[in-house]
């Protein structure tokens, strides 16, 4: 696992790319080995925030040493981000958590599921799914996106490493409903799942995977504050008495935020 | 220059130590810190057997600092023992181990369990706001804090450090309490009892309701508290609550703190505490302060 | 939309008002902000006599707020009736004046030559942490504070608020006791007591070595003793500690204030106290609050 | 009196001037009454800080609706100030405080003295003393200031307005001593005296104000909290029970900055 840093990073670029949602790439040397799923914590300037904000890394450009962050303004840390500009320098902690297990799709019918501020890590984990196939978007990699309307962001990025699906709260674009609904609708082929998003949406996802018997892979989110495992803040209840905690808690910053779906208490 | 503290017969090359329940067990800052630079390694509480804690949301931010109500989850002394120990003693830190418990026959348990563990000192955590059943009822009554002092510094085999809470109207009479009653040393503050609401979800921020509020908004409370209470008793106080860097801590020593703890300033900054260590040592070659004993309670 | 809210029988426009100490009496911010605007103009704590207060510095900043050690300076009450009661009589707000001591006589003069002045109510002040006699004695003390109230409540004309300390191990008790010794309502949370170091100068920031603590950074624990004391009483609450914009304030009414003050963000900003009103009033229009009070403790 | 306010004001220009002082200019509608011996508080963007700091008004520039601060990094706050950038809008608080009595010498010889960083608000108090004779750089006004050694920031530009004597600690230029020192060597002629700086100068110049039966006026400083006389934090003793407090704290961010040394009990 990649040494874990607090450093600078520079903003190379911003934009808006739908309602409140924000693309930021960074330059860092944290972008050096990253794996898809994990993320970064950044930290506000604003000094009465002192917490990192953890915020997934969406893309990896190892060539210009550079992790792409799309995150939606919910409130002043995010709201900060949203003002910086090529040139500024931020201060970022990472990487953190331990990505999802994209060894586990080999050979396999994957599906990374994406909702609402959940679709930008699964970016970044269905080019690497592409990638190790060797084939130029593979039949075998599909993805799920879900949208609370037509906006859509990321969405078309993705065509490029996978089979692709959109559902939509309002029905404005792709399928009327959930992800579940759309996965349900334009059966898509599924032996493993990827997914991050709200928690209903990964309940049903759990669920439905046990249903049609493939294995499922969680990312959750937390409130965090130290973001590397020492604060204890940020757990879940698993199944099974887990390996640190002892008492059915794991920590989202660190033994997860991916997690088996069948180890989950959700 | 020399940075060596004494406490109860324990010497610490540097007077920076982690507190309690924000570095871990040290492992989960080794990534960024060499844990040999620090003065002493401070562990999360432990308890007899393994606590779950309490319900998330257990952390959240307020202005300059944060709330948690972790509720002192620990994996219990055994596991603690095998793993945390054993990772501990392969650096060259003096570990201390913070004890919590329900009863008073928790705490001991824990406190003789540790008997013959490579242990240098015993914090007994009297003082978290975030369990229902003891912890901070020994903390905030007198009698009750001289009584389980006293039964634990007849079983330790380790000097202990009583670590008080701030949520008392006199933390003088709590130290008093305490050095009569047999305690090593001192430790302050623990969280200040605090409460956030979401008024758009018009519910807590956390879901025990309270938390315990620390980082640098809390340190003018922990400064005043370190000052009387070292005025109060002639044992060692260690100072905690909101250090930043160097000049927070000296401000701490100056105030009559032998040794000083960094918390959730970890958060901030997972170096902290070595920038402490370093930052103590330039301000002593700044000002020429030969021994960093020396300026201890200077005000 | 409602915004009025009534204490002890005497209501107010809206539930925004002056902390003591932080907004003079009035004149003073007068340029900034139009008083009638405010629920209530809260004056700088009164004695019967002219006190020259404590030396300086008496002011310093600390992370996310500032200590005071004014030691309330006050012209006496007789210049108090004479200029600034004049002065608020002209604006269409209560008046309510905070009334401080250092016997329980004292307190008594200063109600009696009340009784007959244009004042809606007085704010009795036995929290201020930065006087040695009187004050913060009878605010730490259940029996202390219970005996004062009901001392004050048999001569006072006007209803009385009952201003508590945070400096207290309990604060549903301190409540308890202002309740059972018949406040009408009470208000909180005064300075929490703290400590500036500056380590340079090797010397307290202050004059008096400790201040009051105040601004946000102190919010978190006014808000959970704000929460506390409501569930323990009867009586109104009057929240304050550290609101900075209608966010704040709104916390404080779902943790259960009937009214709130804004203190030391008025030296951040002059305008806060009418941008809390209109705040308020925005927040319940966006969110359809039909009355104040029926967010009022609603957690 | 000006009404007070507190609003944006845009940095027209900023440089340093000596080791550690900075001078900046302010587009600012404050600029409009100003007395010279005013000040403003300047409000740092840094939340850790919520209290303004009181900077005196050095020169004000009616025509582009600016004034210029001339201040000493020292802490915090003056650190943030120093980089600031012109286009930066800043929050401002002011005009605060009395100013100097300019007519008190209509037709006297009139000293202004400043101290190390109270050297600032004399700049404008000489320019309009000068104006108010009429004539161009008159005999009869002086300045007298005291520096820690050559770097004499301000100086030069005093010599417009009136007569100049430089004093320096270490004797690098001007009188070696202290501006008494340079008042008695170069015999100043003195009737009223407007002064600035640290407390030891100020008593030394009461003192010397009362030796040869001039009147003196001392701007003092003291921490502050509000700037506007609501939280009493800034008083200095006055000899006689004064009108606000009737306790003999005058308020120096009201009552002051600039009071009669006859008045004060120092
Ligand atoms: C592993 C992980 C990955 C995430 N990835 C993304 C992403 O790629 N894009 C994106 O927009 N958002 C992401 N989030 C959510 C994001 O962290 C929050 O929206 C953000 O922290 C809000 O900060 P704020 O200052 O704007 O809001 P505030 O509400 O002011 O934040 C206050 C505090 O709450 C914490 N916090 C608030 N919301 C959350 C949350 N949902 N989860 C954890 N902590 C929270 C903040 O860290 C901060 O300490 C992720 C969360 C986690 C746990
Ligand atoms: C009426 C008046 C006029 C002044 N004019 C000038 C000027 O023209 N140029 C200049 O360089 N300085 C001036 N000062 C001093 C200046 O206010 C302080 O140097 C400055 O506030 C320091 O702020 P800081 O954040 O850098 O330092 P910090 O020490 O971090 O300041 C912390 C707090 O202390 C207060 N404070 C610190 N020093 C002083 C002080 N000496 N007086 C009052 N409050 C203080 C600040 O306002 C702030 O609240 C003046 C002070 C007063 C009272
Ligand atoms: C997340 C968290 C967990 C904590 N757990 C413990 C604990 O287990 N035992 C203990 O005695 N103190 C615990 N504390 C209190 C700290 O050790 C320290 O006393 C307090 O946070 C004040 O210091 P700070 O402001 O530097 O954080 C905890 C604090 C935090 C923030
Ligand atoms: C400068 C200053 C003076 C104060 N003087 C008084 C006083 O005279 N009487 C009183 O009851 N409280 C006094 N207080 C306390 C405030 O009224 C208030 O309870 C406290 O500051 C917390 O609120 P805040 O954080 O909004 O300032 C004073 C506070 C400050 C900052
Ligand atoms: S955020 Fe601290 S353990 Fe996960
Ligand atoms: S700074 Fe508040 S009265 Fe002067």
């Amino acid at each position: 696992m990649a040494h874990k840093v607090k450093k600078a990073a520079k903003v190379l670029s911003q934009r808006q790319i739908a309602e409140g949602i924000f693309d930021m790439w960074l330059e860092t040397t944290i972008a050096g080995d990253v794996k898809p799923g994990q993320f970064v914590g950044v930290y506000p300037v604003n000094k009465s925030t002192l917490l990192p904000r953890p915020i997934s890394i969406c893309e990896v450009d190892k060539e210009r040493s550079a992790i792409r962050l799309v995150y939606r303004v919910v409130g002043s840390g995010t709201a900060e981000f949203a003002l910086y500009e090529p040139g500024d320098f931020i201060m970022i902690l990472g990487p953190l958590g331990n990505g999802f297990p994209i060894e586990k799709a080999a050979g396999k019918n994957v599906v990374v599921i994406g909702g609402g501020i959940g679709v930008p890590p699964l970016l970044e984990t269905a080019k690497r799914l592409s990638m190790e196939t060797g084939d130029n978007k593979p039949d075998s990699v599909s993805g799920v996106m879900g949208y609370r309307n037509s906006d859509g962001f990321l969405f078309d990025e993705f065509k490029e490493y996978a089979q692709m699906h959109m559902a939509t709260e309002d029905g404005s674009a792709g399928v009327k409903g959930n992800v579940i609904d759309a996965m349900r609708q334009d059966q898509v082929k599924c032996d493993v799942i990827f997914a991050c998003g709200p928690m209903p949406m990964l309940r049903g996802i759990k669920a439905y995977a046990e249903e049609i018997g493939a294995k499922a892979y969680l990312s959750l989110e937390e409130r965090m504050a130290c973001g590397v495992g020492a604060c204890l803040g940020c757990i879940t209840k698993t199944k099974e008495i887990d390996h640190h905690s002892k008492v059915h808690n794991a920590r989202i910053c660190t033994d997860g935020p991916v997690f088996d779906a069948d180890d989950l208490d959700m | 220059m020399n940075t060596e503290v004494t406490i109860a017969g324990v010497t610490f090359k540097n007077p920076v130590m982690t507190a309690s329940g924000t570095f871990g067990s040290g492992m989960e800052y080794s990534d960024f810190v060499d844990l040999n630079r620090l003065g002493a390694v401070v562990t999360k509480g432990v308890a007899n057997v393994p606590w779950p804690g309490n319900p998330v949301p257990r952390v959240t931010e307020v202005y300059g600092g944060m709330l948690n109500a972790i509720g002192l989850q620990n994996p219990g002394v055994e596991v603690f023992v095998e793993r945390d120990l054993a990772f501990l003693a392969d650096y060259d830190t003096k570990v201390i181990v913070n004890v919590c418990g329900k009863s008073v026959e928790d705490y001991l348990e824990v406190v003789e369990r540790l008997s013959d563990e490579k242990v240098d000192m015993l914090e007994i955590n009297v003082s978290c706001p975030n369990v229902k059943e003891g912890a901070i009822a020994f903390g905030q009554n007198k009698d009750a804090l001289y009584d389980i002092t006293s039964k634990i510094k007849a079983k330790a085999k380790q000097p202990i450090i009583m670590k008080l809470s701030p949520n008392v109207t006199s933390i003088s009479e709590m130290a008093k309490a305490a050095e009569a009653a047999g305690a090593d040393a001192i430790s302050l503050i623990n969280t200040i009892t605090g409460m956030k609401i979401d008024i758009y979800k018009r519910q807590f921020a956390l879901a025990n309701k309270t938390g315990g509020m620390s980082g640098p908004a809390i340190k003018p409370v922990a400064v005043r508290m370190v000052y009387e209470a070292s005025h109060a008793v002639n044992i060692p106080v260690i100072g905690m609550g909101g250090i930043q860097n160097a000049v927070d801590a000296i401000e701490f020593i100056m105030a009559g703190a032998t040794a000083v703890a960094v918390g959730a300033m970890n958060f901030h900054d997972p170096y902290t505490t070595v920038k402490v260590v370093e930052g103590i040592e330039e301000y002593m070659t700044k000002y020429g302060v030969e021994e960093i004993n020396d300026i201890r309670g200077i005000v």
